[in-house]
């Protein structure tokens, strides 16, 4: 732990130097970067460790404060998270570093990079805590530098909203974490998560109580639907490695407390496993059709991080019924599908986010309408998004179809599992139909924003941004890449988490993966054999071209003599026809004028339900208003009443 | 003789302060006074004091951990009055200091008081002593404050006083030997007592200091007065005078604890807890004025109190922790505050905005301020709330658990929205600079620590005193 | 307890109803000056043996309940040139009645409160409908001195109450007469005084600028 | 030694291909009463493509010439995952399914990009058209390969197309029944034909997959038509391993049973066209939702079994 302390301590040393000397702005940036890599760097040499097999031995602090010793450790589950953050994480600070410079006249920027620090170190000590209260101020910590770093551009209303909102939102949650911890702890000796475990058979008929408070408690942080109405607003405000970071990591803390607390709890009844499952289902498609609606790049990445919170949450759902019905292949088949689909996630979401960026800062729009042909300008920027965007639609030879997948491998088994699960063999139907609408999603996206014709002269200005910013992102790419293409480097660990989850031993659960594992080389044989044939083919189109002319000339327009930007198919046009599929539950309304057509998306949960109730409230506060009348004699008249309530209460209930 | 000396050094010290004309040198003396009161404190914890005046005067856990509250929090008010009284000159002029130093000896009286009838005119004291601060501008609407918190403590103390008689008659069972309205002989033959005058004085006793608490519905003093006083004064009355009150309505609950009537009064604490978080919640949302923001946050924070009381287990630790927690995160709240009007000449939401970037020190006092008094983690007081939610739990309430924590959010997203209003934006107009002095910050800071310190560590000495107070009061430490 | 103590009690309810029922402030202050006096004997008559502690209470009593408040609130009086309590929140007729019902319910509740002294069931029953009539006063009425006198009479009936105590608890009774001579200092002389200085009159009824818009 | 002939099969079936198109068309020609092209125009048609040159609009860029070379690189790959002798697939593993479908996607991502390069809205209206009803054919198909996993126990498609069915078909034959029903009808929309598109229209508004190459030209078209011919036979391979069990079958007897159903499939397909309208394009979601709702019958039948 000694490593992952000081890993820790380099990274708030990073925010602090961030902010000590504002005098030298190059230097602090400088020194900023290299203390948080370096910090990332430490804290990783005991993950690594653990997740090669190793151990690492955890540390006690007594500090008199009620609920037992504050216990910090490091297990297999503990490791892979910390994988996720430190990974993603750093190189959304490294971009930041990059990013902020250029944000000067929109907010303090060294205090950015502080919260920032802050979230990362927070973000750190969540997944180690293996007690309740620091493992609750590490969450409330972690919330706290989240909207401080999400609200950097605060003189903007739709910025501070969005940053309420989250605020709100989290600590709603942390209240529901509140009364979860409350619930068990008030049948365990302390509140270390050992006193915690150990008390989970003394739980009874709150066991349900504590896994719904935990269900709702993390759902919040996790986002999925309904729980996400905070996301899209936050993750879409905030500075674009902000994004990354929330959008890749942070809301994945939600799926660490499901799994910490699936972990204490012990094997699940069989309907926890249907909820989950079906939440999944539901936040999956719901999140991707929502994202179809967009037209703001931002947003629309943000509600494709609710389209894989709910794969992932099917991996988990499908994993419980595995450990429910005791099938224990399909146990640890589908939670190490949802735990690598949250590494993969985190990667190829903070590298779209970090594009989305690039695109931002060489344009200054995220408005998809009024992009287009940036491949011009941008060519490496478009790489990049090019392969985040194929990775999260999940296809082949890219991480986001390694982790889907193991989840559809799942699925397909429990089909045949000869159990009540079999019918979770419609989740792999769902899991398509999200992935088909993903890929709509993404071509529109890259489509729109990067080829065709510039729709405006902001798109067509837009140059490509410099190293600092490409690097990041394409260590991430990189990631992604290799993920694809060598497979088994994480089927192995995330199978251990599995294990270590579902309370199979380690052995029999690579035991029970062994077919998984080797169908990963397989893939990786497939992967490549793809590129091999679609080089070869390209190289013989290219040999045949050679031999003959090759001719330039505008778009065959069907006859029409000269297209123009504004005739291309829109973002609106491209979704509608998907959209209209779906109807209602889009949540779209199109606006349909002689001279264009465009679509308009809305916040369903946040403005159909949550704002009403919130006028609501504020209206029967309204209405309570006349008690406080300003009236000496009113006031008087309580205390005579409360007093007489009293000597009512005492007539009634004091002993004669 | 060292307790005697904690209520007669600030007494004497008021008379001095009258007596002197020269204002800085008044402003000295409050210091002195305060740092001097403080160190006896220490002592007192150092080394425990013998009772003295036949048992009437003496410290026990929870008189010291409210002592201790009241004069740390004093010292840093007296240090924030240095700053203050150089850029307003209040009209009661010499009766500033003066009342301030009787305020800190009547406080202490009743924090170390185990005669009930002094503790009753303890309260008395601090109640009057208060009334010519709040007035300290002499206009119609501190007028009208001044007028209703009299009228209404008065009144509260007065069903107080028929409480305390009540509970003198429950005493005549009681064998010969019994020192009659001193607590450990009340607690000792508590068996003994007439267990429907015992309830009698309990319900009155509540009413009463109830009303100097702040709970609702008898809490209708408390915006205006809050709202009015100067945010010296209202950090000195949120943190001090409420928990004097608390401590007041604890030692009879004591007393019944101890007969074994907890039942019948629990029922009472949890539904003046309920009423009290509805009332804040409900006036909480869409609030005008920061400083009466606060002050329904107060009202929230002593229905917690009760509630905690009412819950009983480890709700008794967590009430006597959120008692310290209450103080710090109030006191450093109304100082911030204090500051921010001072700068603005201002405490409404609507005209004040990006204080963080005109008074940063002040504005992030302000947010940790928030993010104390709400409860958020690391701060002590989300521990206090925390254990309280558990007792809730643990007793069985959990519908109300769940009740309390949707309230909870609701008061946090008012406050919050408020709060965070006046941090972010754009500072339109000028603010006045001078406001970012070390004498106004130093106190909101050092509070800031402290209650920062109770999250995330508890002293041992601190940590028994909190245990033995739980025991009293026929709770567990968690 | 002798028969004087006993008919010196009922001349106590009967000075509240006299408060109740009546529109002009100097009849209020006299009969809240009476009931001082009345207080003031009680005492004396309540125990048959005498002692200097008793002697003292009984004319502290007096000097404070019978003389300095009377006087003080016919001072303020002046001052503001008030005379009558008109349009009070709640009638006079009407209050009389609430005030009636009060007191039968002491009479009627104070039996089953055991007072392990003679007589004290009667002293329960005056000292209760005194606190409930105070407060009727209270609430219903606009006038500040008006307030003063319900508050005054709230006092009394807690003193009639702490007469059970003298025996026992030494100075309890100081308290509450130390209770009036506080108020009274305070809310009389400095507040009352400032409200008819600031608004030219004593209706407290001006008051109602602080409160949630 | 059965990996090399299993290679052989594959690169004859390829080879073959480009047969079917012509035979569909020949069959749609002869049942409305005219002559048509000659069976082998396709191959025809590939050549002169091949030797002509290629015109780029000056909008396209890479993309544009990258994806069809993608588009055929994946189509061809997944077809070494079927097990075409009847026996095993070059290249199989569990989930190979996933991948199978997974290398299609890429196939359709790649012509989708390629179309909105061109920056015309014909050619982003046939990407969004494809986009749409591919993300409506994606869960049909992966019922049906739930419903055959289910009946097989396994996730490759060697198994899932393999040996095993004989025993199904004597256990719930209805259930393959729906379930080639449901694969025929996803076959018929993967391909672009009536009743989901027409190949032949000529009025790009109602043209889905053709106005999406529209641009294309030379080896690009050449590449693009041949990826087509294969993904038809690929369907059609999957539909006739389905529909006949060839695992006692020797090698020869099963190529040959392959090649007359690849054959009788394309007919079938050339019926379809001849005697069915094209659907009105808000129709064709509810075509396709068909085909899931028959997969979901099938797959609820082998469930009770």
């Amino acid at each position: 732990m000694t490593w992952f302390f000081s890993g820790v301590l380099l990274l708030l040393a990073s925010g602090a130097a961030a902010v000590l000397f504002p005098a030298r702005p190059r230097l602090s940036e400088r020194v900023h970067l290299w203390l948080s890599l370096a910090g990332a760097a430490t804290a990783l040499v005991p993950v690594l460790r653990v997740l090669a097999g190793g151990t690492v031995e955890g540390v006690r602090f007594v500090t008199g404060v009620p609920g037992g010793a504050w216990v910090f450790a490091i297990d297999p589950l503990s490791a892979w998270f910390l994988l996720v953050i430190l990974g993603a994480g750093v190189a959304a600070s490294a971009y930041g570093t990059c990013y902020l410079a250029a944000e000067a006249e929109h907010g303090s920027v060294p205090f950015g990079r502080l919260v920032f620090s802050l979230l990362l170190a927070a973000l750190t000590l969540v997944v180690t805590a293996q007690s309740v209260v620091p493992f609750l101020a590490a969450w409330e910590l972690m919330a706290l530098g989240g909207y401080f770093a999400v609200v950097f551009d605060d003189r903007r209303d739709d910025v501070r909203r969005a940053g309420l909102v989250y605020l709100v939102a989290t600590h709603a949650g942390t209240l529901l974490l509140f009364l979860l911890f409350g619930t068990w702890g008030s049948h365990a000796a302390d509140l270390t998560f050992a006193g915690l475990a150990a008390a989970s058979g003394a739980l009874g008929d709150s066991r349900s109580l504590v896994f719904a408070l935990a269900l709702l408690g993390f759902g919040v942080k996790a986002g999925f639907v309904p729980l996400h109405f905070w996301l899209p607003e936050a993750h879409a405000a905030a500075p674009s490695h902000v994004s990354a970071v929330m959008s890749g990591v942070v809301i994945k803390t939600g799926i660490y407390g499901l799994l910490r607390v699936a972990t204490l709890l012990g094997a699940p009844p069989a309907w926890w496993g249907w909820t989950v499952l079906i939440l999944g289902v539901a936040s999956a498609v719901l999140g991707v059709l929502w994202a179809l609606a967009q037209h703001d790049l931002k947003r629309l990445l943000a509600y494709h991080s609710v389209e894989n919170i709910g794969i992932i949450l099917m991996g988990l759902g499908v994993g419980a019924l595995g450990v429910a019905y005791a099938v224990p292949g399909l146990a640890v088949l589908g939670l190490a599908g949802a735990v690598l689909h949250t590494l993969n996630h985190a990667l190829f979401k903070s590298l779209l986010f970090l594009g989305a960026g690039n695109v931002l800062r060489a344009t200054g729009t995220r408005d998809l309408e009024r992009l287009g042909g940036l491949v011009r300008g941008m060519p490496v920027t478009w790489t990049l998004f090019l392969v985040g965007s194929a990775a999260i639609v999940g296809l082949p030879p890219l991480n986001g179809f390694v982790s889907e997948w193991l989840v559809f491998q799942a699925l397909f088994q429990a089909g045949f599992s000869r159990t009540p699960a079999e019918l979770s063999v419609f989740g792999a139907a769902a899991l398509a139909l999200v992935g088909g609408l993903a890929l709509a999603c993404f071509a529109k996206v890259c489509g729109v924003v990067f080829l065709g014709q510039p729709r405006t002269e902001v798109a067509r200005a837009a140059r490509e941004v410099t190293r600092g910013y490409l690097v990041p992102a394409a260590a991430l790419a990189a990631a992604c890449v290799a993920i694809g293409l060598w497979p088994w480097l994480v089927l192995g660990p995330s199978v251990k988490v599995a294990a270590l989850i579902t309370g199979v031993p380690r052995e029999t659960a690579l035991e029970l993966a062994r077919p998984a594992i080797v169908a990963g080389r397989w893939i990786a044989v497939l992967a490549a054999l793809g590129v091999v044939v679609s080089a070869l083919l390209w190289w013989l189109r290219a040999f045949a071209l050679r031999r003959t002319s090759v001719a330039a000339a505008a778009t065959w327009a069907c006859g029409y003599a000269r297209p123009t930007a504004r005739m291309q198919y829109s973002a609106s046009s491209f979704a509608a026809p998907i959209l209209g599929v779906f109807g209602g539950i889009s949540g779209v309304t199109a606006v349909r004028q002689p001279s264009s057509f465009e679509t308009r998306a809305a916040n369903l949960v946040l403005e159909r339900a949550l704002v009403p109730l919130w006028r609501v409230l504020r209206a029967a506060s309204v209405r309570l208003r006349p008690i406080q009348h300003g009236r000496l004699q009113l006031y008087l008249l309580y205390l005579v009443a409360t007093v007489s309530l009293l000597l009512i209460y005492l007539a009634v209930r004091g002993s004669p | 003789m060292i307790v005697l000396a904690l209520i007669l050094v600030p007494a004497f010290a008021a008379l001095g302060a009258y007596a002197h004309r020269e204002s800085a040198f008044r402003t000295g003396w409050l210091v002195v006074a305060a740092v001097v009161h403080a160190g006896l404190v220490g002592v007192v914890w150092a080394a425990p004091p013998e009772p003295v005046l036949g048992g009437w005067i003496a410290a026990d856990a929870i008189g010291l951990i409210v002592l201790s509250v009241v004069s740390g929090l004093f010292l840093m008010a007296a240090i924030y009055a240095v700053g203050y009284l150089r850029r307003e000159t209040p009209r009661g002029g010499r009766a500033f200091v003066s009342c301030l130093l009787a305020f800190l000896g009547a406080a202490s009286l009743v924090t170390l008081s185990q005669h009930l009838g002094v503790l009753w005119v303890g309260m008395e004291a601090t109640t009057l002593s208060v009334a010519p601060l709040i007035y300290h501008r002499q206009d119609r609407r501190s007028l009208e404050a001044v007028w209703k918190y009299l009228m209404l403590s008065s009144v509260g103390i007065a069903l107080a006083l028929l409480g305390v008689f009540f509970l003198a008659t429950a005493q005549f069972a009681a064998p010969p030997g019994a020192r009659p309205l001193v607590l450990p002989d009340l607690v000792r033959d508590a068996s003994r007592l007439t267990p429907s005058w015992l309830e009698a004085a309990f319900v009155f006793l509540l009413a009463g200091y109830g009303t100097k608490m702040g709970l609702a519905p008898l809490h209708s003093w408390k915006p205006d007065t809050y709202g009015e006083a100067p945010s010296l004064v209202g950090g000195l009355m949120a943190g001090v005078l409420t928990s004097c009150a608390f401590l007041g309505i604890v030692r009879v609950f004591q007393v019944l604890v101890a007969a074994g009537l907890a039942p019948f009064a629990q029922p009472l604490l949890l539904t003046f807890g309920i009423i009290s978080l509805v009332v804040a919640a409900a006036f909480v949302l869409g609030q005008a004025d920061v400083k009466r923001l606060l002050a329904y946050s107060s009202i929230e924070h002593m229905g917690l109190l009760v509630l905690g009381l009412g819950f009983g287990g480890v709700g008794a630790y967590g009430t006597v922790l959120h008692v310290v927690n209450n103080a710090l995160a109030k006191g450093l709240l109304f100082l911030a505050v204090g500051n921010v009007v001072l700068a603005t000449g201002t405490s409404l939401v609507a005209e004040i905005k990006g204080l963080h970037r005109a008074l940063p020190a002040s504005a992030a006092l302000l947010v940790v301020g928030l993010l104390a008094a709400t409860g958020s983690p690391p701060f002590g007081s989300f521990v206090s709330e925390f254990t309280i939610l558990r007792s809730a739990v643990a007793s069985g309430h959990v519908v109300m658990a769940l009740v309390i924590a949707g309230l909870i959010v609701m008061i946090f997203a008012g406050m919050g929205r408020s709060v965070l209003r006046v941090f972010h934006g754009d500072p339109g107009r000028a603010v006045a600079a001078h406001a970012e002095d070390i004498w106004l910050l130093a106190g909101p800071v050092i509070l800031a620590g402290a209650v920062l310190m109770l999250g995330v560590y508890i002293p041992a000495p601190l940590g028994r005193a909190l245990a033995g107070a739980a025991a009293a009061l026929g709770g567990v430490s968690p | 307890m002798t028969q004087i103590a006993s008919s010196l009690l009922l001349l106590v309810v009967l000075a509240d109803f006299v408060v109740l029922g009546t529109s002009r402030m100097s009849t209020c202050i006299r009969a809240i000056g009476v009931q001082g006096l009345l207080l003031a004997g009680l005492p004396v008559f309540l125990h048959a043996e005498w002692s200097v502690h008793m002697a003292g209470l009984a004319l502290g009593t007096a000097a404070v309940k019978a003389v300095g408040l009377p006087w003080f609130l016919s001072w303020a009086i002046r001052e503001a040139n008030v005379r009558r309590e008109v349009e009070p929140l709640v009638g006079f007729v009407p209050s009389l009645l609430i005030g009636a019902v009060m007191v039968a319910g002491s009479f009627a509740v104070a039996p089953t409160l055991p007072l392990p002294v003679q007589g004290g069931t009667l002293l329960v029953a005056v000292a209760l409908s005194n606190v409930l009539t105070g407060l009727v006063v209270l609430t219903s009425r606009l006038k500040a001195v008006t307030q003063v006198v319900g508050y005054l009479m709230l006092e009394n009936g807690i003193y009639v109450f702490g007469l059970t105590q003298t025996q026992r608890v030494p100075f309890l009774l100081e308290l509450g007469v130390l209770l009036d001579v506080f108020v009274g200092v305070f809310i009389m002389g400095i507040v009352v005084f400032h409200i008819n200085r600031e608004f030219d009159s004593m209706s407290s009824s001006h008051l109602e600028e602080l409160r949630e818009p | 030694m059965t990996v090399a002939i299993q290679v052989l099969v594959l690169v004859m079936v390829l080879a073959l291909a480009p047969l079917f198109p012509g035979v569909v068309q020949r069959t749609k020609s002869l049942l409305t009463g005219r002559r048509g092209p000659p069976v082998l125009q396709l191959y025809a048609d590939l050549a002169k493509l091949w030797r002509k040159g290629a015109v780029y609009s000056a909008t396209t860029s890479l993309v544009f010439r990258l994806a069809p070379a993608i588009f055929a690189g994946t189509t061809l790959v997944a077809a070494c995952l079927l097990p075409l002798d009847g026996g095993g697939a070059p290249l199989r593993f569990a989930g190979d399914v996933v991948a199978f479908a997974g290398l299609l996607a890429l196939g359709r991502f790649a012509l989708v990009l390629a179309a909105l390069d061109t920056g015309s809205s014909f050619e982003g209206m046939g990407a969004s058209r494809e986009a749409t009803f591919g993300s409506l054919v994606e869960p049909g198909l992966f019922l049906c390969f739930a419903a055959l996993a289910i009946a097989t126990s396994s996730t490759s498609l060697t198994t899932m197309l393999g040996r095993p069915l004989a025993a199904v078909w004597t256990a719930a034959a209805p259930a393959l029944v729906l379930v080639a029903a449901s694969l025929f009808v996803l076959t018929l929309a993967e391909n672009g034909r009536v009743p989901v598109d027409d190949p032949a229209t000529h009025l790009e508004l109602t043209m889905i997959h053709e106005v999406m190459v529209l641009d294309h030209s030379g080896p690009d078209l050449a590449l693009i038509l041949y990826a087509g011919a294969v993904k038809l036979t690929v369907f059609g391979a999957m539909l006739v391993s389905l529909m006949i069990p060839r695992g006692g079958l020797g090698l020869i007897v099963s190529v040959a049973v392959l090649v007359a159903g690849l054959t009788a499939m394309a007919v079938a397909v050339g019926v379809v066209e001849a005697v069915m309208a094209r659907l009105r394009l808000i129709r064709i979601p509810q075509f396709l939702v068909a085909a899931s709702v028959l997969a979901t019958f099938a797959i609820m039948l082998l469930l009770s079994a």
